[in-house]
C-alpha cells in the first residue's frame, strides 16, 4: 500500500488510499465467501440461525395459536408422539393451555432481540471508547481502563442480576443491564487492536497526507478491526443470549404473559413430575440457537481472525 | 572395511503422505559409519538430512512412516525393535542434538533436572529404591550432571543447575543440550545442525567441543549441516544430499577438493575459500525442487550445469568411482559404462 | 524475590475491592423503593415513631456521602448491615450460606477438570479421532447450554424418571450431620458418617454437573488446543530422542507446558461458577449464597443483596489472584 | 510436581489421623434404643428414652454424629414455606404459627377444624363483658423445668400489647398485636389466675386467644430476645433443638409435657421422639421427597398432583376445608376499577367453575362473597357470581368500554382497557388463568410476580392496580379477617391492614366495629350478612375461590388429620 507511488493533494491521496481499500474489501469478500465453504458447519449453522429468525418474524404466519391466550380446558396436553396428545399442539400445552410450540416461536422474537441489541449496544460503546482510548490514550484511557477492570471483578451475570434487582424487570432494563458488562471485552479488544494498528505504516502514511486524527481512526484504522470485532460480536451474541435466558429464568427478566424462553422453562419447573415437556422444549430451543450462533462464530474466527487475537 | 560398521543404512526410505501426493523425503539412502567416525550430511535445508536423522532415531511423525529399508545399528536392525526396545536405544545408545537449543530445551523445567532426566530414564545410576528413598541416587546423579555440565563447559555448574532455559545463553543452551545427549554415553551422536542457530564463535566452541568429545571417547557422530565450511574442518567423511538422495560421497578431503557431483561443485562455488580468493562467488541458479513433484531422471538437472536431456529421462544410480567414493550424476555413470564395470546393488555400478 | 511480586500482585487488588465497594453502594442507593417502607412491609403494623427510628438506624437520614462513609467504614470492619427482612447481620446469613455454594462451586470444578483434562489430553494425542471428534462436539454442546435447562434436565432423567439420584437438597431430610466445616462431604468424612457421606455425594453429583459442564468444555477446548502445540514442539521430541516413555512424553513434557495458558483459563471461569451458581442452586434448592441472593433480590433486601454481591465480587478477585500466584509458578519465565 | 506430591502426602497422612482421632462409631447404640422402643411399655420408655438422648449426648462432645436414626424416631414434616422467627410475639405468618403452636402452648388451642378447646387454661369465664378471668393449670412445666405461672401469662400478653416492646434487632411493636386488639391489659389475681380487661365485649375472644402463645418471662428476661429466639423455651409437646429457619428446625420430644388439651385425644407427651420441620419451597420437590421417602408428611399439595400422588402406593393424601380464600383485589381509586360496573363485569368475566375443576382438580369452591362459605358467619343467601361473559361485555360496554377501533382490546375515548394483576408466586398460575379468561373478554392483562413483603407498602399506597391473592380467617370468624381486608385503612392500626383495594365504605366500617363487640349469635350474624352484601355489591374484588388444605403423608404415619388452619399438630401424630 505504501508502495504505490503517492498522489500529490492529500485529498486525491485519501481517495486513492480508500480505493484501495475498497478493492481490498471487494477481494476479502469474495475470498471470504470461498474460505466459508472449508467450514460446511458453520454454513448449515447460518442456514439454522436464518431459520430461527424468519419464525421469529413470521411467527402469526406459521401458527395458528396465540401465544399468550390458552384455554384451561387444554391444560398440560402432551406432545402430539404421547398418547394423549394432538397434532393440535405439537409439542403439548403449559400450565395455562397455551401452545407450547408457539410460545417458543414467539419466544424467538425476544431472544433473538435481545441478543442482537445487547450486542449492537455493547459494540457501539466498546468501540467507540476503546478507538479513543487506544488511539489517544493518556487520562481519558486510564479512566476507562480502570472502570472496565472495575467491571471485570464482577462475575457477569451476578452483575447483571444486581442491575436487574436494581432496576426491575423489563425489556429495556434486560438490555441495559446485559450492555452494563457486555461493552468491557470490546473496549479491551479495540483499545488492544488500536495501539497495535496505530503503529503501521498505512497509518504513518494518512497522518502526513494531513488527514484528520477522526478520519484516520474512522476511515483508516476501524475497517482493519472490524473484522476482529465482527467475530467477537458473533461469539458473545450466544452468550448474551444464555444470559437472557438466565434471568428470565429466575423471574429477572421478560414478565408474563410475553413468552420469554428463560420464564418458559421456570414456569414448568413445579410440573416436571407431571408435565416434563413444558419446560423441557424451550431449553431445546435455546440450545439449538446458541449452539447454531457459537459454530458459525467459530467458522467466522477460524476464516476472519486468523491471528486468533479472540479465545 | 575391517570391523563393522556403527550404523549402516539400506536403502532407507521415508514417505510423509500429503494431499498433493506421497512426498519421499528420503530416498533410498544407503549410508554407512564406522564406530568413532565423523560423518558429515550436508545439504540445502529442505533435502532431507534432518528427516535422515529423525528416521535412524525412529521419531518421524506420524503419518510420516520409514517405508522401506534396513537401519542397522551395532548389527541389529533398529526397525525390527519393539517401541520398548527402541526407547532403550534412544538417548542411551544414539542420541540427538537439535538445531535450535531454546525451542528444544523445555522451558518449564531446570535445566539440570534435564540433564539429569536421560540418566533416570535409563537407570545410568542405579538407585533401585522408590520415590521418595531413593535419596542417594538422585545425590549421585545430580553429582554426575554437575559433572556433565563441567564437562560441556558450563561454568560454575551448581549454579547453573537450578536455572531455567531462558536464563542461559544461547550457547550455554547448546552446551546443555549437548550434556543431556552425553548424559548415557551413547555410541552415536546425531547432530542436528548443532550450530545454526549460533553466532560465528560459539559455534567454533561448540564445534570443538563436540569434536572432543568424539576424540575423547570414540563417539561416533553424524553432523548435518548445510555448510560444507563447517563440515570440512569437522568431518571425516561427507555425504552430500540433494532432494531426499545421497548425490556425493566420499574422504572429507577428496569432496571439497575434487568434487565429482555438480551439486556438490555448485555447493563449493557458494563458500569463499583460501587460495581462490580471485574467482568470484557464485550461488547455484534455481532453488531446491518440491520433493512431492519430482522429475522422473536427476531431480538437480533443472538446475544443472552441465544437464542433458538424457538426464530427466530416467533414475540415476550411484557410480562408485573408488573406494568409498560415490556420487550419482550421469557422466559418471557412461564413464562407468565405458570402463565395463559392472552393476552392484540395484542402485550401484562399480569396479571389484 | 518472588514473594515480593505476589505481595505487590495482593496489595494490586485491594483497591479493585475498594472500587467494587463504592460501585455497589452507588447501585444500592440509586434504587428506588424506601427501604423502610419494605422493611414494615415485612413487619406489618407500626407506629410512626418507629419509622424515623429505623431512618436512623440505616442512616437513611442522611446525606449520601456520609452514608457512604458509614457503609465502607462498616465494610471494612466487615459489618455489612442487617438483613431488612431476616433481620439478623448479612454476615451471618453469608457465612451460613457460604459452605454450601463453596462446596457446589469445588464440586462443579472437581468434576469439571475430571472430564476436561482426559478428554482435553486424549484428544490432542489422538486428534482427528473419532474420540477427538465426539468430544470436541460435546464441548460445544457444553458450551451451547444453559446451566438450568441442563439442571432441569438431569433431574427428569436421573431423578424423576431413573429415581437413581435426589431431586434437590444437600442432604437427605432424614439424614442428620454433625457440622464442622460446614462442608458435608468433608464434615461426614471427619466424623466417619459414612452413610451421611454417601447421601451428600449422591446429593452434589447432579448440581456438580449443571454448573460444571460449561466449565468442563472450555477447559477442555483449551487444553486441547494447547496441548496441541507443545505436542509439537521441539521439547517434546527431545524428550522422545532422550527415551522417555510415551505416558511421560505427553503428561510430563507436553501438559506441563500445556497448562500454563489452561490455568488461565480456569481462573476466568471461577466467574462462571459464582455466577452459575445462582442458577444452579435454584434449580436444585441448594441451600446456598446464590440463593440467598435471589430470595434478598425479590425481598429487595438491600443491605443482604450489598453484601452477597461484594462477597461473591471479592471472591472472585481473590480466586483470580490465587490463579495468577499459580501461573507464577507453572510458568518461570513470568514473575507477575 | 515433586512438591506438589509431598504435599498431598502429607495431607492424606494428616487426613488419616484425624479420621483415626475420631473414631468410636455409634450404630449398635442406636440399633439397641430401636429395639427397646419396640418392644418395651411406656412407663419403661421414658426410662429408655433417657438413655438414647444420654448417648446423643455422648456422641455430640466426641464431634461424632450419630447414624441417621430409624425414621420411626424422627417424624419429618416438609413446609411450605420458611418461618419468619420462633418467637411467638414476632410474626405475622401461618407457616411460623405451624412451627412454633408444636413448641409452645397457648391458653386456648383449636382442632382440625373451628372447635376451640382448653390448653392451658383450665378455666376461661367472662366476669362481665370486657373482663375475661382465666384459671391456669397447675404443674404446666416449660422445657428448663420451671413451672408456668400468671407471671408468664401476664409477661406473654404485655410483651404484645406494649409498643416497642420487643428489642430485637431493632426495638418494635409485636406484629400479633392486631390479632388481640382490644386486649387493654392483663393483671395477675394469684399464681394460676389472670383477668384479661378488654376495651368492650369481644364474642372471639376464644377463637382468637388460639393465635397467641405463653412464653417463659423468667427465661426472656434472662437472654433477651436475641437469645430466645436463638432458643426457643415454651410449655409445648416439643422442645427447641437446632433449628436454620429457611432450612430446617429440628425439635425434640418434651417429655414433661403435661398432656395438651384433655379433650383433645391423645392426652401425654408426644408420640415421636424427634421432629423436624424441613423447608420445601417447590411444590414438586416437596413432592418428590415425600415420594423419595426422605421426608413423612408434606404442606400444600399442588392441586394437579393430587390425583397422582392418591393412585401412589404408600402415600396418604388428606384434604380439609381451606381457610385461605383468593381474589383479585381491584384499585377501587383509580379508573377503570373505581367503576363499580367495571368490577362487577369482571366478577362475571371469570369462570370460576372452570378454574375450580382444571386447575384445582375439583378440590376448591367458588367464593360467594367476601367471606369463605365455611366461616361460621358466612351470608348463606349470597351466590357466587355466575359465569356470564356477555353480561360482563354488556356492564363493561354500559361503563364505555368498547372495542372501537376493533383491535381486539377493548377501549375507552382512546384508552385501551389493560392493567398489570400483580401476584405472588405461589398463585401465580391461578393469577395467569384469571388473567387469560379477562384476556379472552378483550382486556389487556399482564401478571407481574412479587415478593409479598416487596409489593405490600405499594399496595397498601395505592399505588398498583390488581392484586391476587389470599387473606386467611383460619378463626372461622369475620374477625381477624373482614377489617383487614374491607375497613378503610387506618394507619399503624390492624383496620384495613390488609385492605389493597383501597375500598373504603362508612357503613361498612360501622357493621365491622359492631360485630367485633356484639355478642348475640343472631345479631352478629345479621350484621355481617349485611357487611357481607355491601361488599357484595361493590365488588372490589374478583372473588374468586376458596382452595381446599391439601396434604400428603406416608401410610406409616398414624393419627394425623389436615387442620383446616393449615398447622400441623405434631403431638398426636405417630409413626410406625
Amino acid at each position: 500500500m505504501t508502495t504505490t507511488p503517492a498522489p500529490t493533494s492529500s485529498w486525491a491521496r485519501a481517495r486513492h488510499l480508500w480505493g484501495l481499500r475498497w478493492r481490498m474489501m471487494r477481494r476479502n469478500w469474495s475470498e471470504f465467501a470461498h474460505q466459508m465453504r472449508k467450514h460446511p458447519l458453520a454454513i448449515i449453522a447460518a442456514v439454522v440461525i436464518l431459520l430461527y429468525i424468519l419464525a421469529a418474524i413470521f411467527a402469526p404466519a406459521i401458527t395458528v395459536h396465540d401465544p399468550t391466550r390458552g384455554s384451561l380446558r387444554t391444560r398440560f396436553e402432551p406432545p402430539f408422539w404421547m398418547e394423549g396428545g394432538s397434532t393440535e399442539f405439537l409439542l403439548g400445552t403449559d400450565d395455562q393451555g397455551r401452545d407450547i410450540l408457539t410460545r417458543i416461536i414467539y419466544g424467538a422474537r425476544v431472544s433473538l432481540l435481545v441478543g442482537v441489541i445487547a450486542v449492537g449496544v455493547s459494540v457501539l460503546v466498546g468501540l467507540t471508547l476503546g478507538a479513543l482510548a487506544g488511539f489517544y490514550r493518556g487520562r481519558f484511557d486510564t479512566i476507562v481502563s480502570r472502570a472496565a477492570d472495575l467491571l471485570l471483578a464482577f462475575p457477569f451475570l451476578i452483575f447483571a442480576i444486581g442491575v436487574m434487582a436494581f432496576l426491575g424487570p423489563g425489556f429495556g432494563n434486560l438490555i441495559l443491564a446485559l450492555t452494563f458488562k457486555g461493552w468491557v471485552e470490546f473496549f479491551r479488544l479495540v483499545r488492544g487492536e488500536m495501539m497495535a494498528e496505530k503503529t503501521k505504516e498505512y497509518v504513518e502514511a494518512a497522518r502526513v497526507s494531513g488527514m484528520g486524527k477522526v478520519a484516520i481512526i474512522t476511515r483508516e484504522i476501524l475497517p482493519n478491526i472490524m473484522q476482529a470485532v465482527f467475530v467477537l460480536a458473533t461469539l458473545r451474541m450466544g452468550y448474551m443470549i444464555i444470559m437472557e435466558a438466565s434471568l428470565s429464568f429466575l423471574g429477572l427478566g421478560i414478565q408474563p404473559p410475553t413468552p420469554a424462553w428463560g420464564s418458559m422453562v421456570a414456569s414448568g419447573r413445579d410440573y416436571l413430575l407431571t408435565a416434563w415437556w413444558v419446560s423441557t422444549f424451550p431449553g431445546l430451543a435455546i440450545v439449538g440457537l446458541v449452539l447454531a450462533i457459537n459454530l458459525f462464530g467459530e467458522g467466522l474466527r477460524d476464516v476472519l481472525d486468523p491471528r486468533l487475537k479472540i479465545e | 572395511m575391517t570391523q563393522e560398521p556403527l550404523l549402516e543404512l539400506r536403502n532407507l526410505t521415508t514417505v510423509f503422505p500429503t494431499r498433493r501426493g506421497e512426498v519421499r523425503a528420503v530416498e533410498s539412502v544407503n549410508l554407512s559409519l564406522a564406530p568413532g567416525e565423523v560423518l558429515g550430511l550436508v545439504g540445502e535445508s529442505g533435502c532431507g538430512k534432518s528427516t535422515v536423522l529423525l528416521s535412524i532415531m525412529r521419531l518421524i511423525r506420524r503419518p510420516g512412516h520409514i517405508a522401506e529399508g534396513e537401519i542397522r545399528f551395532q548389527g541389529r536392525d533398529l526397525r525390527a525393535l519393539s517401541e520398548g526396545e527402541m526407547r532403550r536405544v534412544r538417548g542411551r545408545e544414539i542420541a540427538m542434538i537439535f538445531q535450535d537449543p531454546l525451542s528444544t530445551l523445555n522451558p518449564a523445567f531446570r535445566v539440570g533436572d534435564q540433564i539429569r532426566e536421560s540418566l533416570r530414564l535409563h537407570h545410568i545410576v542405579d538407585g533401585r529404591w522408590p520415590w521418595p528413598l531413593d535419596m542417594g541416587a538422585r545425590r549421585r546423579e545430580k553429582e554426575r550432571v554437575i559433572q556433565l555440565m563441567e564437562e560441556v563447559g558450563i561454568p560454575s555448574p551448581d549454579a547453573r543447575y537450578k536455572a531455567y532455559p531462558h536464563e542461559f545463553s544461547g550457547g550455554m543452551q547448546q552446551r546443555a543440550l549437548i550434556a543431556i545427549a552425553l548424559a548415557c554415553e551413547p555410541r552415536l551422536i546425531l547432530a542436528d545442525e548443532p550450530t545454526t542457530a549460533l553466532d560465528v564463535t560459539i559455534q567454533a566452541q561448540i564445534l570443538d567441543l563436540m569434536k572432543r568429545i568424539n576424540e575423547r571417547r570414540g563417539t561416533g557422530i553424524i553432523l548435518v549441516t548445510h555448510d560444507l565450511g563447517v563440515a570440512a574442518e569437522f568431518c571425516h567423511r561427507i555425504a552430500v544430499m540433494y532432494a531426499g538422495r545421497i548425490v556425493e560421497m566420499g574422504s572429507v578431503d577428496e569432496v571439497i577438493e575434487s568434487p565429482q557431483h555438480p551439486y556438490t561443485q555448485g555447493l563449493l562455488d557458494c563458500i569463499p575459500r583460501l587460495g581462490r580468493e580471485r574467482q568470484p562467488l557464485s550461488p547455484i541458479p534455481g532453488n531446491v525442487p518440491d520433493l512431492a513433484t519430482l522429475p522422473p531422471g536427476c531431480s538437480f538437472a533443472p538446475r544443472c550445469p552441465l544437464a542433458r536431456p538424457v538426464c530427466e529421462s530416467g533414475p540415476i544410480p550411484m557410480v562408485r568411482l573408488a573406494r568409498d567414493r560415490r556420487s550419482r550424476c550421469l557422466r559418471h555413470v557412461d564413464f562407468a559404462r565405458e570402463q565395463g564395470w559392472t552393476w552392484g546393488t540395484e542402485y550401484e555400478i562399480s569396479n571389484q | 524475590m518472588r514473594a515480593i511480586k505476589v505481595l505487590e500482585r495482593i496489595l494490586a487488588t485491594i483497591p479493585i475491592m475498594f472500587g467494587v465497594a463504592i460501585m455497589v453502594f452507588i447501585f444500592m442507593r440509586l434504587t428506588p423503593g424506601d427501604p423502610v417502607d419494605i422493611m414494615m412491609g415485612a413487619g406489618g403494623a407500626v407506629g410512626a415513631g418507629e419509622i424515623e427510628q429505623l431512618r436512623a438506624e440505616f442512616h437513611l437520614d442522611e446525606p449520601i456521602h456520609i452514608q457512604l462513609w458509614y457503609f465502607l467504614r462498616d465494610a471494612a470492619r466487615g459489618d455489612l448491615g442487617n438483613s431488612y427482612i431476616k433481620k439478623r447481620p448479612t454476615m451471618e446469613l453469608i457465612a451460613e450460606r457460604l459452605p454450601a455454594t463453596i462446596e457446589l462451586a469445588l464440586g462443579a470444578l472437581f468434576f469439571a477438570l475430571i472430564i476436561a483434562f482426559p478428554i482435553g489430553i486424549l484428544s490432542a494425542v489422538k486428534q482427528n479421532s473419532w474420540l477427538d471428534r465426539f468430544s470436541m462436539a460435546g464441548a460445544f454442546l457444553g458450551i451451547s447450554m444453559p446451566a438450568f435447562w441442563l439442571g432441569i434436565v438431569l433431574i427428569l432423567i436421573f431423578s424423576v424418571k431413573l429415581r437413581w439420584l435426589p431431586v434437590q437438597g444437600r442432604i437427605s431430610y432424614d439424614v442428620n450431620l454433625q457440622e464442622i466445616t460446614g462442608l458435608y462431604v468433608v464434615d461426614s468424612i471427619l466424623t466417619r458418617n459414612w452413610p451421611a457421606l454417601k447421601d451428600a455425594l449422591r446429593h452434589l453429583i447432579l448440581p456438580s454437573i449443571a454448573l460444571g459442564a460449561a466449565v468442563a468444555a472450555i477447559v477442555a477446548r483449551v487444553l486441547r488446543s494447547s496441548m496441541l502445540e507443545t505436542l509439537r514442539a521441539d521439547y517434546v521430541t527431545l524428550a522422545r530422542a532422550k527415551g522417555a516413555p510415551e505416558h511421560r512424553v505427553v503428561l510430563r513434557h507436553a501438559l506441563r507446558n500445556a497448562l500454563i495458558p489452561t490455568v488461565t483459563v480456569i481462573g476466568l471461569q471461577v466467574g462462571v461458577l459464582l455466577g452459575g451458581n445462582m442458577i444452579v442452586e435454584t434449580v436444585f434448592g441448594w441451600p446456598g449464597l446464590g440463593r440467598l441472593v435471589v430470595d434478598a433480590i425479590f425481598n429487595r433486601d438491600f443491605p443482604l443483596v450489598q453484601a452477597s454481591v461484594m462477597v461473591y465480587a471479592f471472591t472472585f478477585v481473590i480466586a483470580n489472584l490465587i490463579v495468577d500466584i499459580l501461573y507464577t509458578y507453572l510458568n518461570p519465565k513470568i514473575t507477575l | 510436581m515433586r512438591k506438589s506430591r509431598l504435599a498431598l502426602i502429607v495431607l492424606a497422612l494428616m487426613l488419616a489421623v484425624v479420621v483415626a482421632a475420631c473414631a468410636q462409631p455409634t450404630p449398635e447404640v442406636v440399633k439397641e434404643t430401636v429395639v427397646v422402643k419396640e418392644t418395651v411399655v411406656v412407663e419403661v420408655e421414658k426410662v429408655v428414652e433417657k438413655e438414647a438422648t444420654v448417648v446423643v449426648e455422648k456422641v455430640v462432645e466426641k464431634v461424632v454424629t450419630p447414624t441417621p436414626e430409624p425414621g420411626r424416631q424422627t417424624l419429618i414434616v416438609a413446609l411450605a414455606g420458611a418461618p419468619v422467627s420462633l418467637d411467638p410475639a414476632d410474626h405475622r405468618n401461618r407457616t411460623t404459627e405451624t412451627v412454633i403452636r408444636n413448641m409452645f402452648d397457648g391458653l386456648v388451642t383449636r382442632d382440625t377444624r373451628s372447635g376451640v378447646h382448653l390448653e392451658l387454661a383450665e378455666s376461661m369465664e367472662w366476669l362481665n363483658d370486657t373482663t375475661l378471668e382465666v384459671k391456669l393449670r397447675k404443674g404446666v412445666k416449660f422445657h428448663d423445668g420451671q413451672e408456668m405461672t400468671a407471671d408468664d401469662v401476664v409477661f406473654t400478653f404485655e410483651r404484645i400489647i406494649t409498643e416497642n416492646a420487643i428489642e430485637y434487632p431493632e426495638p418494635h411493636s409485636s406484629p400479633r398485636k392486631g390479632l388481640i386488639a382490644p386486649l387493654k391489659s392483663v393483671e395477675k389475681v394469684d399464681d394460676y389466675t389472670v383477668q384479661m380487661f378488654f376495651s368492650g365485649p369481644w364474642p372471639v375472644a376464644n377463637q382468637m386467644l388460639v393465635h397467641q402463645q405463653i412464653v417463659p418471662k423468667h427465661y426472656l428476661e434472662e437472654v433477651g430476645t436475641k437469645g430466645f429466639v436463638e432458643h426457643p423455651i415454651g410449655t409445648g409437646p416439643f422442645k427447641f433443638v437446632e433449628a436454620q429457619l429457611d432450612d430446617k428446625i429440628v425439635m425434640e420430644r418434651f417429655d414433661d409435657y403435661y398432656g395438651g388439651a384433655p379433650d383433645l385425644e391423645p392426652v401425654g407427651p408426644a408420640c415421636v421422639q424427634r421432629a423436624i420441620f424441613r423447608v420445601i419451597p417447590e411444590a414438586s420437590t416437596r413432592v418428590a421427597a415425600l415420594l423419595a421417602g426422605e421426608v413423612d408428611i408434606i404442606q400444600d399439595v399442588p392441586p394437579e398432583l393430587v390425583e397422582t400422588l392418591q393412585q401412589t402406593p404408600g402415600i396418604v393424601v388428606k384434604t380439609a376445608p381451606g381457610t385461605r380464600p383468593k381474589w383479585v383485589e381491584l384499585n377501587v381509586n383509580k379508573p377503570p376499577f373505581d367503576d363499580v360496573r367495571v368490577r362487577q363485569a369482571l366478577n362475571y368475566a371469570v369462570d370460576k367453575d372452570l378454574i375450580v375443576e382444571e386447575l384445582y382438580g375439583g378440590r376448591a369452591v367458588p367464593l360467594p362473597g367476601p367471606l369463605s362459605p365455611f366461616n361460621n358467619f358466612v351470608n348463606k343467601n349470597l351466590k357466587p357470581y355466575p359465569y356470564d361473559p356477555d353480561k360482563a361485555l354488556a356492564m363493561l360496554a354500559e361503563a364505555g368500554w368498547t372495542d372501537s377501533d376493533g383491535d381486539g382490546i377493548l377501549d375507552k375515548d382512546g384508552q385501551p382497557f389493560s392493567f398489570v394483576m400483580d401476584t405472588t408466586a405461589p398463585i401465580r398460575s391461578l393469577a395467569e388463568a384469571v388473567a387469560g379468561q379477562l384476556r379472552d373478554l378483550g382486556i389487556d392483562v399482564s401478571v407481574r410476580v412479587w415478593e409479598y413483603s416487596v409489593v405490600k407498602p405499594l399496595l397498601l399506597n395505592g399505588e398498583r392496580m390488581a392484586f391476587a391473592r389470599d387473606w386467611g380467617d383460619s378463626a372461622f370468624d369475620p374477625v381477624g379477617h373482614f377489617e383487614a381486608k374491607w375497613h378503610s385503612r387506618v394507619e399503624g392500626s390492624p383496620y384495613g391492614r390488609g385492605n389493597f383495594s383501597g375500598y373504603s365504605n362508612p357503613r361498612v366500617d360501622e357493621l365491622i366495629k359492631l360485630g367485633e363487640t356484639e355478642i348475640d349469635r343472631e345479631k352478629r350474624q345479621a350484621i355481617y350478612d349485611e357487611a357481607q352484601q355491601i361488599v357484595y355489591d361493590e365488588a372490589p374484588a374478583i372473588f374468586l375461590i376458596l382452595p381446599e388444605e391439601a396434604e400428603a403423608a406416608s401410610e406409616r404415619v398414624k393419627n394425623w388429620e389436615p387442620a383446616s388452619d393449615s398447622r400441623i399438630n405434631l403431638h398426636d401424630v405417630c409413626l410406625e
